[in-house]
């Protein structure tokens, strides 16, 4: 009943069988799928598992044993590049985002608090990690009241990303433009310097 | 007219086949079929073009030279059983039964003439669609046992290394995006007014955020004239020195002179304790 | 910007995607996804392939190249056995199935009527179903008569499918030479039948 095999046949089996197959595959599932109709020993699947690991050593995928069985799987040092086959876009960024960076840069440095005062909602610790991830905003110190809190200013990555050479570059708002200068504290300050 | 003027008499309940003009008084073996495999045997023909070319084929006829009265009885012959049988016989079978009754009787009329103007053989269009038909019953059958997925050959896949960890494409954002998320808080915070923005004060509030950096990497401590970038001309000293002002009245730095003309320190602001 | 790429490296990451990729992968999808860091020219991408396929032209698996480009498989000779992985799984697709897609394979695009015209039969919409659902055919426009029914086409996924690079790789279709226009005179004169 049982069939003899080669070794050339034998390793293209269980070598076309691994590749195929979803599951790492162990010995034993060898043995009971596609070489049930053959007469083959563990040592010599074992022989031949190892003689793959040495044909793959050098390749882009090499033969791996995990837990539950043997399984081809690319190797890591490639994984950065492979990454570019599924680029995964995430969702857009919500208005609370945008309104909290907006308002670090253009009212830097300032702290949560204030972000939040000037919202008049709470600033969620997303919205900021969202911010801080992305590199745009870091924070520069802290502002010397109760707690310490950290205050927030945007980055050169932020100025590159939005192609200004500096904040000033930032779009002035027309509506602030019409309020008279003598109005506020910091603005008369320039103004005596200018 | 080859086929004797007889047969129409012979269309019995269990009439006789024949074939090639020839009376067949026995079936042949292989053209048996049992009653009760009729529908089974139904089932396994793609409709009556295929059960038709199926009977030629068991008579080795030829189909160009399709002798219509034999083919007519055969098939004529199964539908009677089978609708005797009670069997559901699908409408496409009455169809063809129809269409090779009117085939007969029309070659069955006596020809006027030798050639009817226009009037094609009845048997053509019954015999391109025939033709036509097993055409793309072989083409099936090519198409089948053309190798394939899933059943000639798999794919072979590797899986990805552990570490491999996918590339997210973080959202754009457009700076009108920015100035429209600002012009929307304006709208909602009455008291915006009292945050004054506007072009010479940004340069400020990043010279801020930059001198605050600086005292940071240099442990809260840096000498006041090293918040100053002198290759930025009197414009960008000016920009410093409102920066460090407004960072003071804003209590984030602390200036401090131990003596009179003597180096002024800029610190982070002592936390209170 | 662009940066350089051994031969050896190359290979090795044109191997994995391939690998790692759930669809085929044609030349110009690597260079926009793995390789485009790289500068790396279309003729050694090709080149780079060819070594491929000869490196694994003795092993169990091959580097074939379908409709939508790249990918490993299994070599057929080794089907029966592979199939031992799946007991459950069974690829045999009914005549009527095979018939229509023959059909739209070789008449395309042609409607569902007519289909139902050669075939002699009504073409369920059962059929058409599982044709649609495995990917295989693609109602492409209506034609214009009335009603506008659809015009079926075969898609890649249909080539792929069946291991073809382009539907001119599909068996000539079996002849009939009565079939060409000339056919109904032919018919008349073989009237000795009248």
């Amino acid at each position: 009943m049982a069939q003899k095999i080669n070794d050339i046949q034998l390793l293209q089996l269980i070598e076309a069988a691994i590749f195929a197959s979803e599951q790492a595959l162990s010995v034993a599932e060898l043995q009971a799928s596609v070489l049930q109709r053959f007469t083959v020993s563990k040592s010599r699947i074992d022989a031949t598992i190892r003689q793959l690991q040495h044909d793959y050593s050098a390749r882009g995928i090499m033969l791996l044993e995990t837990a539950s069985g043997f399984r081809f799987q690319t190797r890591p040092e490639l994984s950065d590049d492979l990454a570019q086959l599924w680029p995964e876009r995430s969702a857009r960024y919500s208005r609370a985002v945008l309104e909290t960076l907006a308002l670090i840069a253009y009212k830097q440095p300032l702290t949560r608090g204030e972000i939040e005062e000037v919202r008049g909602v709470t600033v969620s610790s997303q919205i900021m990690r969202t911010l801080l991830d992305r590199g745009w905003v870091k924070v520069v110190g802290h502002k010397e009241v109760p707690g310490r809190p950290g205050l927030y200013a945007t980055t050169a990555v932020f100025l590159d990303y939005f192609g200004l050479k500096s904040l000033s570059d930032l779009p002035p708002l027309p509506e602030f433009t019409e309020l008279t200068a003598d109005l506020l504290p910091t603005v008369e300050m320039t103004g005596e310097l200018h | 007219m080859s086929t004797p003027p007889g047969i129409l008499t012979i269309q019995q309940p269990l009439p006789l086949a024949f074939v090639r003009g020839e009376a067949v008084h026995q079936r042949p073996d292989d053209l048996y079929i049992p009653p009760d495999a009729l529908e089974v045997m139904l089932d396994a023909f793609e409709g009556p073009l295929d059960f038709l070319l199926y009977l030629i084929r068991k008579h080795k006829f030829d189909i160009v030279d399709l002798p219509v009265n034999e083919i007519t009885l055969q098939y004529m012959e199964y539908i009677d059983l089978m609708q005797g049988l009670n069997f559901e016989l699908a409408a496409e079978y009455l169809v063809m039964a129809a269409m090779l009754a009117e085939i007969k009787s029309r070659l069955l009329l006596p020809k006027h003439t030798q050639h009817d103007d226009d009037e094609h053989d009845p048997r053509a269009e019954l015999i391109r669609r025939l033709q036509e038909y097993e055409i793309y019953k072989q083409a099936a059958s090519e198409l089948d046992s053309l190798p394939r997925d899933e059943r000639d050959y798999f794919t072979a896949r590797a899986a990805l290394a552990d570490n491999f960890s996918p590339l997210v494409i973080l959202p754009e954002v457009e700076l009108s995006e920015l100035v429209m998320a600002l012009k929307s808080i304006m709208q909602r915070a009455k008291d915006f007014q009292h945050h004054h923005i506007k072009r010479e004060h940004l340069s400020t509030r990043e010279r801020m955020s930059r001198i605050l950096d600086l005292l940071q990497q240099r442990q809260g401590y840096l000498l006041f004239e090293d918040c100053f970038e002198y290759s930025e001309g009197r414009e960008g000293v000016v920009v410093s020195f409102l920066a460090i002002l407004e960072l003071t009245k804003e209590k984030m730095v602390e200036l401090t002179q131990v003596e009179a003309y003597g180096q002024i320190h800029v610190k982070l602001a002592l936390e209170q304790s």
